[in-house]
Parts: structure tokens; sequence; C-alpha cells
């Protein structure tokens, strides 16, 4: 029974979701609606069952029980800055929330800082030169992907100046640099469309598997609602239409 | 004719829509299976290590993907197993992920059937475990220690097939199929610590990643992604999920390319219109 | 009252940034302990942000709700999927299967929130068409590097491509899977690293500002 | 290099009934052994830890087949074999630690412990009980053909340290940037700074003026990203100057929102813009709309916004990740004009193909500076390209004397400079 039910609920989700290709409509809109609210539950439940109620509300409980007041007051201090958020909602008091939040804005700029500078600037820079220390042991394709590879990410380096006219030399070596960003944007583009297809795929399967009898033609009794509402929504429209006028 | 070009150029994207979706259903309606190439070596390895078990060895299918990996994952493992009755094995299916849950159901409902294998005496399936290392180390020594009951409830111990299983050592392979980190742990405190061969099955894009465990041979054998499980289909000569799967990709890639190619072509006449 | 309002917020900021930037640099326990500590702090406001975006959304379409606006009828859809999720996690205590059983909140993952975001998710699949079929046409010498890798990119990964590739260019004695991996390890990574470095020194630079208050857009203004 | 063993055996029987063995076939075993002083054995606590890592080292002998075993103990009474190492297979060169910590060239064993691992002892644990660091006894068996000596036991402290001072590379650089960061910012002047041109950013007036014209309006969509991601402090930014220009021109906007936080902070950015346009009277509270906190449930309401709406320009800024097609394909075939930025170059390929106009990486943080012209903000930007011009020479440089470095075969010159860049 609720494997039936399932089937029909999957399949009906899922085809209003793509009856959105063809135009916008009741059915889509159903769906949306209720995505947003099922979406938002789905965090809401995994937040309060997987990160709560095991790192917030269990520690807190056996510090109490404990009476370890530094882990309380580890615990008590940002739920206070996090009903502070709460504050949003009345104008007068709603600097408060930014207490709520300032903390992770700096944790988060002391963290990007050095992890920033080190691992995507320094060993950048180390990845870039690193196969010109084995030079000796390189074949001349390798060598010469090297110096591709530094002087393409120099020129596109030169396209991202900002405080300097492009014109003379920076311009044709930036312009250079953006054939480098053109290839990067058709290769990761051209690699993506094989598992965007996948994805249309695995959906297009479920759809086809529960327009079996055993889940009492799911699909087809679907896919038929839909196009009945289509056409006798066309027909009435030109009826309307063709009264107004 | 300078019109019709360019209303070719702006035509309605809803046409293209419907010729996608054409180019995926019709090989899931009828697979056509598109010939490709070569088999990779390590689709290769894999279907030669199951084909080389003597008859009635027991072997463990790990199926830990979800959902979100299922369209490449799902004709893997399905193929394995299909494979694995053929040759008359025992199979001993696990799971280290929740979600996988719907999948091995569908799996079992279907394929056992049609080889008519029973259950308990051609597999078992056991639970969701979620403590993954722990099971992995316990299963050294006794496999029952974590998986006293099946997935029913009913004492595993008791089955027929389980009679002489006790450890890893009456394993005769583990195929672990997953989108996660699971296959390393299996490669790193099963393969490597108890010498229990390892083959895997894991989506394109981490494919890739698997060279080096492949090439130390940590790894016999690897199917990536639904072109793996396509040629796995081809060498056991049975048409599934893996097939139509790369019969669509096959098609939908050529569909893009050929609509790239068609409005550059338009676009080239237009200019000398 | 700016102080308060002001100041002590920008102080927040400073302190935190500093320490979080020091504990790069000190290896002892004492700083691996600050940040778990911080972490489970950002747990707790961001569980608090959610609840946040709870009542903005209840209240949005309560509001359409209440004054019958064009489609007010789809808002109660919000509520009820919001419902039925949560009751489903309170029925099966957040777990998706028990016992290797699908739970009531397995059901409705399943079912109901899988199969929107897995069709969304796929919807992609028809615009990677539509957006190529418009996108990618040759114009300027660098659309045509667009469409180049593109093209090669789609033919190497699928066995077709290989067979049409060897058919048409096996004079040239490279295959395809060679020249993709050029594409995608040699000139492909320069942009690509160009790209990530500037974002490296934009982001190390926009830190610094948020960390000694230069910047400070995200507190809104006053 | 001294590479000399001190053999004692005077005291071969004293220290051999020293040890209690904790069975009775170890005992005699060991009581084989022949004991050993080996004056380079020592037990050094790992530098730049957090207080589990302690490093035993000592002279590589000339003979080469020797194998050492370990032993480790933390009351002298019940030894733990830890390892057994070759003679010469671990070096203090395989410890990945830079120059300035050690001298690699040194020939020496060394071998890496973690203490939790070979006593068992549970992380937790450990640093509850060991604050004060954790002290161990060593030991080795040398085995030299079917010969066994036993050394003396030396005594160490694992402790956590303060400073990894194999970063300090790093935090050179972070200190030179900072600085050269402070001196430009603070001698930033009134004057006219030169930015280059940014095609997207130019192109926001266009967009908003074709909005008025056409009486629709402009949908802002912020992205998915939390207050923290400077690609969204970026996009709340360039929203401010964008709400100005609305308000100027009296078109109208939407934003919808991922994040409450962010919805809550543009919310504030929209009232001050309005206000500083002189039209605070048009300000409306449903400019900002919260949608919902789930990726695709999020591209599916705006999907439907874009949809309906008909917007005249649509604006992407800010962190995206798959939905950023989803929502770009769906504003293109609306017929708007599309403006795109975004740090995440996985999303950079769809933007650029399904907008008219995208601020890439980097263009998207210079934004605030193009756009405000505010001193600070592009003196800022002037260190960004420091920081890239920094690279440049860097890159080349040293490639070129890499190169060179290899053909004169100066091998500890190269691995100085691949040190120095190394942050581990």
């Amino acid at each position: 029974m609720e494997i039936i039910l399932g089937a029909f609920v999957t399949s009906g989700l899922t085809l209003f979701i793509f009856s959105f290709l063809y135009k916008d409509n009741p059915f889509f809109k159903i769906a949306e609606h209720l995505y947003m609210g099922a979406g938002l539950a789905w965090y809401i439940q995994l937040t309060i069952y997987k990160v709560i109620i095991p790192n917030v509300w269990g520690p807190f409980r056996k510090a109490w029980e404990n009476g370890d007041w530094f882990t309380i007051w580890m615990i008590v201090i940002p739920t206070v800055l996090g009903i502070s958020l709460i504050t949003q909602f009345i104008p007068r008091i709603s600097w408060m929330s930014r207490y709520g939040f300032t903390f992770l804005m700096g944790y988060s700029a002391g963290l990007a800082l050095p992890t920033g500078l080190s691992t995507d600037f320094m060993n950048q820079i180390l990845g870039t030169i690193e196969p010109f220390a084995s030079v000796l042991n390189l074949t001349t394709g390798q060598l010469l992907n090297s110096i591709i590879l530094l002087i393409g990410t120099i020129s596109v380096l030169f396209y991202f100046f900002f405080s300097v006219e492009h014109k003379g030399a920076i311009k044709k070596i930036s312009n250079f640099g953006i054939y480098f960003l053109m290839i990067y944007f058709g290769a990761s583009f051209g690699n993506t469309v094989m598992a965007r297809f996948s994805l249309l795929y695995g959906r297009f399967d479920l759809l086809v598997r529960y327009s079996n009898a055993q889940y009492f033609y799911a699909t087809n009794w679907i896919i038929l609602g839909l196009v009945i509402y289509f056409i006798v929504e066309k027909f009435l429209i030109k009826k309307v239409i063709a009264n107004n006028s | 004719m300078k019109e019709t070009l360019n209303k070719m150029l702006k035509i309605d994207r809803r046409w293209l829509f419907l010729l996608l979706t054409f180019a995926i259903i019709i090989p899931i309606l009828k697979p056509i299976g598109i010939p490709s190439k070569s088999t990779s070596d390590a689709v290769k390895d894999i279907y030669d290590f199951i084909d080389k078990l003597p008859p009635g060895s027991t072997i463990i299918l790990s199926l830990d993907y979800d959902p979100s990996t299922a369209p490449e994952l799902h004709p893997q493992a399905a193929v394995v197993l299909k494979h694995a009755f053929k040759k008359n094995l025992k199979v001993i299916i696990m799971t280290f992920l929740a979600g996988s849950g719907g999948l091995i159901d569908e799996l079992v409902r279907t394929i056992p059937t049609k080889y008519s294998k029973e259950y308990g005496r051609d597999y078992v399936l056991l639970p969701y475990m979620p403590n993954i290392l722990a099971a992995l180390t316990q299963m050294s020594s006794n496999i029952y220690a974590f998986y006293e009951k099946d997935i029913d409830g009913k004492p595993l111990r008791e089955y027929e097939m389980m009679k002489n299983i006790q450890s890893y050592k009456d394993i005769a392979c583990v195929v672990d199929i997953t989108g996660t980190a699971i296959l390393d742990y299996w490669v790193a405190y099963v393969g490597d610590k108890y010498k229990v061969p390892i083959l895997g099955g894991v989506t394109a894009i981490s494919q890739v990643g698997y060279g080096p465990y492949l090439q130390k041979k940590q790894l016999k054998g690897l199917i990536g992604g639904m072109k793996g499980a396509a040629e796995y289909e081809r060498l056991i000569s049975e048409v599934g999920k893996g097939t139509s799967g790369i019969d669509a990709l096959n098609i939908a890639h050529i569909l893009v390319i050929v609509f790239i190619i068609f409005s550059n072509i338009v676009l080239l006449i237009l200019k000398f219109l | 009252m700016k102080i308060i309002k002001k100041y002590i917020p920008l102080a927040i900021v400073f302190i935190f940034g500093m320490i979080t930037l020091a504990s790069y640099y000190v290896p002892h326990r004492t700083s691996e302990e600050y940040l778990e500590w911080i972490n489970r702090w950002e747990n707790i406001v961001s569980a608090f942000a959610l609840f946040l975006g709870m009542i903005s959304l209840f209240y949005v379409h309560y509001k359409k709700i209440e004054r019958k606006v064009d489609g007010w009828g789809y808002s109660l859809f919000v509520y009820i999927g919001f419902l039925i999720i949560m009751v489903a996690a309170m029925i099966s205590h957040g777990d998706i299967s028990k016992g290797g059983k699908v739970t009531c909140l397995g059901w409705t993952f399943n079912n109901i929130y899988n199969p929107l975001s897995a069709t969304m998710f796929s919807v992609l699949a028809f615009f990677i068409i539509s957006t190529a079929y418009r996108a990618f046409r040759i114009k300027s010498t660098s659309a045509f590097m667009l469409f180049l890798a593109g093209l090669i990119l789609m033919l190497g990964n699928i066995p077709l491509g290989e067979i049409i590739w060897d058919k048409l260019f096996s004079w040239t004695h490279i295959t395809i899977a060679e020249i993709k991996n050029w594409i995608i390890n040699v000139p492909s990574t320069a942009g690509k690293r160009g790209i990530m470095i500037g974002i490296a020194i934009g982001a190390a630079v926009t830190s610094l500002k948020i960390i000694f208050g230069i910047e400070r857009g995200y507190m809104g203004k006053d | 290099m001294m590479k000399i063993i001190k053999f004692s055996l005077i005291s071969l029987f004293f220290i051999s009934n020293l040890f209690a063995m904790p069975s009775k076939s170890k005992k005699q075993a060991e009581q084989k052994n022949q004991n050993i002083e080996l004056s380079s054995l020592q037990l050094i606590d790992y530098p730049s830890d957090r207080g589990d890592m302690i490093i035993l080292k000592w002279d590589i002998e000339k003979e080469n087949d020797l194998t050492y075993e370990i032993y480790v103990s933390t009351n002298k009474e019940n030894w733990i074999k830890a390892k057994e190492v070759k003679n010469g297979e671990w070096t203090l060169e395989k410890i990945d630690l830079p120059f300035w910590m050690w001298n690699k060239k040194e020939s020496k064993n060394a071998v890496l412990l973690e203490v939790t691992k070979i006593f068992s002892i549970s992380e937790e644990d450990f640093f509850d009980k060991y604050k004060d660091g954790f002290k161990l006894y060593a030991k080795l068996n040398i085995l030299n053909k079917n010969k066994r000596f036993e050394t003396q036991i030396v005594e160490g402290m694992a402790k956590g340290n303060w400073f990894r001072t194999d970063r300090l590379n790093s935090l050179i650089t972070v200190i030179i940037v900072s600085l050269v960061f402070f001196i430009v910012v603070s001698h930033a002047k009134k004057k006219e700074l030169f930015i280059r041109r940014i095609a997207g950013l130019d192109a926001i007036d266009e967009a908003v003026g074709r909005a008025t014209e056409m009486g629709k309006p402009v949908i802002y969509v912020p992205g998915i990203g939390s207050m923290s991601n400077i690609s969204t402090i970026a996009s709340v930014f360039i929203l401010g100057e964008v709400g100005k220009k609305i308000a100027q021109y009296d078109a109208t906007i939407k934003v919808p929102h991922y994040d409450p936080i962010v919805f809550t902070v543009a919310k504030e950015t929209i009232k001050q813009a309005y206000i500083e346009a002189e039209r605070p009277d048009s300000y409306r509270d449903d400019i900002n709309m919260f949608i919902t906190q789930d990726q695709f449930a999020y591209a599916a309401a705006v999907d439907g916004m874009i949809t309906r709406e008909k917007p005249a320009a649509c604006f992407y800024m800010g962190y995206f990740m798959a939905e950023s097609l989803l929502l770009a394909e769906v504003g293109a075939s609306a017929g708007a004009i599309q403006i795109a930025g975004t740090d995440i170059d996985s999303q950079l390929p769809f933007f650029v193909t399904a907008c008219d106009y995208t601020l890439i990486g980097e263009e998207l943080y210079a934004a605030g500076a193009y756009l405000s012209k505010e001193p600070m903000l592009v003196s800022a930007l002037k260190v960004q390209d420091f920081g890239k011009l920094l690279f440049i020479i860097f890159a080349s440089i040293l490639s070129i004397i890499l190169i060179i470095a290899a053909k004169t075969g100066s091998t500890n010159f190269t691995n100085t400079i691949l040190d120095i860049l190394k942050v581990r």
C-alpha cells in the first residue's frame, strides 16, 4: 500500500516539476510551494536531531549533572547570541541581532586569511614552478606543458589587473588570458554534461518503472491528467478570448 | 530563406527539450546497445575475477549508495549480482549507508527469481550498520558478532549458506559499490589488513581517484560509472540498465553536439547570405 | 549607544578574527579545542537562524493567505509540506531507517523530498541543452575556444565519441582521450589557477578588511 | 659527522638484570642480548605539534643490514614494541619539516612515534590526563645478522607546542600582505584612482534604465551563501548600489533570499539605499522576501518568480552552486538582461554561457570599489593587484632559477626554494 502511494506521490511530484518545462502551471506551483515548506522542514529536523540533540543538548545535560560550568556557559552564550537573531522582528532593537553573527564573521575571516594565502597562493606558486625543478627528467612534451601552464596562468592574472588600463601590451596579454579562461569554461561545461544527463536518466528510469501494472500505472495516470489539463486549459483560454472579442 | 534561418536560431527551446526527452526515454524502453570501442581493463579484471571463482564460493556485496548516485551505481550492483548468480556464487548483501534500503529491496525483488535463487540458500541480506569501522574489523574474526540477525530479524547463523561462514577467510571477495569513501575503508581496513580481494564500483566522477589503488593492485578491479556497467553487461551478455543508460548518454551527448554544430552552420550560412 | 550598537560588534569581529588567525599557527591542543567550541557555537547560532527563516517563511505566506493575494491558495501547501516532514521526523525521531526498515521519515525522504530535489536538479540537463544551443556559437576567437573545449570534452566522455573520432581522425594517431586529458590538465588548469589565485588574494584582502572593521556592510547601515 | 657506536660490554650483566620482563619466554630471549651504549640515541619532542608525537633519532651506521626494534614504555617496565625499522630506512629527511627546523642532511635514523596509537590511549583521555606532557622511555634492540644488542634507555617528553614553526613561511606572507595593506589603505587619497572598465558593472545602468522604460521589475538574486561568504558580502554591497539606482529611476526591484541573516542585512541595505537616493517613501518592506533555505526549493521558487514577473533584468551576484544554470536559463528565456557574478569557479561556465555579462571571480570583489569609488576600497584593490604582481614575478623568476639550478645540479638550492613555498 505505502509502496503504491509512494509511487503515485513520487511520480506525481516528479512530473509536476517537469511540467514547468512546458510552461508555468498550477501543478508546478503546488510542487514549488510544497517544496518550500518541505525543504525548510527537512533542514530543521536535520538540525534538531543530528546537531542540536547530540552536540548541544546532550553535552549540556551532562554538564548540568556534573556541574561543569565551563561547558554550560559555552552553550548558554551562543544560545543567547542565537536568540538575539530573533530581534530582527522588532525594528527598534533589531541591532541586537548583530551580536548573533559578528563572531561568525570574525571567525570565518580569520580562517580564510591564512588558508587562502597559503593553500591558494603559495601552494599555487609551488605547483606552477615545481615541474621546472625536475627539468632534466621531463620529456619535451611535459616541459612544454609546464611552460604553457605558467604562461597561461600569468596571462589570466593580467586579465584581473584592475588598477592599470588595459591597452597596448597589457591588453594583448589579458586577451590571451581570456582564451585560457574560455577553454576552462568550455571544458568545465562539457565535463558536467555527463553527470547531469545521468541524473535525468535516473528520473526517467524511475518514471518508466512506475508506469508498470505493479504500481497501478502511476506515471501513466498522472501524465494523462496533466495532458488533459493542458488541453482543457488551451481550449478554455481560446474560448475566453473568443468571447471577449 | 534568411528569415527561416533566423527563426531556426531562435527556435522555441521546448522542441529541444522534447528531443532530449526522446533521446533518453527510448533507450530506457528499448536498449539499443551502441557499441563501444573497447572494454576498460579495470572492468575486464573484475569480470575475470568473479568468473574464475569456483561455484559455491561466497562473496560479500556491499551496496553503499543512495538515490543521489543510484542512476550510475544501481546498474552496476544489478550486473554484479546477475553475474554472481550465473556463476552459482552465494552472496551476502550488506550496507553501511542508511539511504540505500529501498534500492537494495528493489534489486532482490527482481533479480534472484530470474535465476531461481532462494533467500537463505543463495543469498542473505544484512541490516544497515552505522558503525562501519567496527563492523569491518569485527568481521575478521566473527561475522556474527555484529550481524547476529539478518534483515528480517531471523538468526543469521541458521541459514543454509551461512553454515561454513565464520570470518573473512571464508569469503572469496568483497565487491563494494558506492559513491562515498566506504570503498577506501574496505581497501584500507579489510583488503590490506586481512588480504581479502576487494573489487569496486564507483561513479564516473570519482573513478579517476582510484587509479593509484588499481595500480598497486589494492583494488582487483573497478567499474566506473554507467559506462563501466554497460561494459560489464556486455561481458555477461545481459542487456540491462547500464546498457540503456550508456545508450541514453551517448545519444543525448550526440544530440547536444549536433545542436551546437547545427546552430554554427546556420550562423555561417547567414553570414554569407 | 553607538558603542553598544557599533563598536562592540566590531570588537567581537576583531577578537574572534585574530584568535582564529592565530589558531592556524598554534598547534597546541588549546587551539584545537577553541576551534571545536566555535564550531559548536556556529551550529547553535545557525540553528537559530533556521528558526528565523522558519518564522519569516510562515509570516510571508500567512500574510498572503490573510490578504487573499493572487494565488494565496498555493501558500497553504507551504504549511502542508512543512508539517508532513516535521510530523514524520517526530514520529521516527529523525531516523531515516531503523533496523533495516524505512521509517516514516524515510518514506517522506524517498517519496517527497528526494523526488522534488532530484527532479529540480535533473531539470539542469534540459537547460544545458538549450544553453549550449544558444551560447556555443562561434562569434569570436574566444567563443571558438569555448566551443572547441566543450565539444572535445563532450565527445571524449562517451564511447560513441571515441568511435566517431577514430573514424574521422585516426590518421592523426592521437586518441580523443589524450586530447581531452591534455585540455583538462594544461590550458584549463591554467585558466582555473588564474581565477583561483585572484580569488585567494581578493579573499585575503577582504578578510583583512573585515577583521579590522573597514568592511562593515554586513552589519547593515545605521 | 660522528658515526661511532660505543660498545660497552662491561655493564652487560648489571643492566640486563634491572629489567623486569613481562613473560618468561621473553626473558630468556632478552638474556641473550648484549647491552651496548648508543650515545647518539635521543628521544626528542616533535616540534610544532599538539603533543602526541615524539621522534627517536640516532646515527645511521655504515653497516647496512642492521635492523632496529623500537621499544617504548611509560614506566621502564612494560615495554611495547612500537616499530621495526631498517638502518637508513627512516631518516630526518623523510620527516616532512622545512629546512629551518633542522638540518635535513644530518645522516640520522629518525622515527616518528605517535604516542596515542602506540599506547592505545583515546585522544580525549590523552589530552585530559597529560596536559603538561607525556613522559616516556625508549630503547632499541639492534639486530645484526643473528646477534642482538640492546641499547641504554633514553627518556623524553611529548609536549604540545605553541607555535607551528613549519608554518613560519605562511606567517611571514600574511604579515607582508597585511603590512602592504595597511600602508596602501592608510595612504588612500581622495583623488581619483584608476580602475579598469568592468563591462558587467557598466551594464547595470543600462539594465535598470531598461526596467524603468519597460515598467517591469528587476530581480536581484543574492545566491545561497551565508553572510560570512565573501561573495555574499560583495553581493550585498552591490545590492546597495543597485538599490540606489533603482530608487533614483523609480523602478521596482525584488530580492528573493535563501539565508535569513542575509535577508535581514539586505533589508537594511535597501532601506538605506532608498534614503540615500532621497526616496525613502518609495521603500516597501516586501522588496526583500525570504524564500526558503533549501537549495533546489529556492531555485524552483525563484524560477517561478522569474516566469511570472517577466523581469526586464536579472542580477545573480554571490555564492551559487548547481542552481546557477537553473536560474540563468529561465531568466534568459524570459528575455531579461542578465548580469551575473560569482567566485565559485565551477559555476562560472554556466553564467558565462547563459548571461549577457558575467563578473568572473575577483571582478565580483572589485565591484564594490568600482561602483562606489570609495578611496579606501579602491586602494584595497591595489593591494590585490600587488599580490598578483607578486605571483607573476615569483613564478616567472623562480622557474628560470629552478631550471638553471637543475641544469647545474644544485639540488640543495632547489629544495630550499621549494621548502620556502611549501605550506604544510
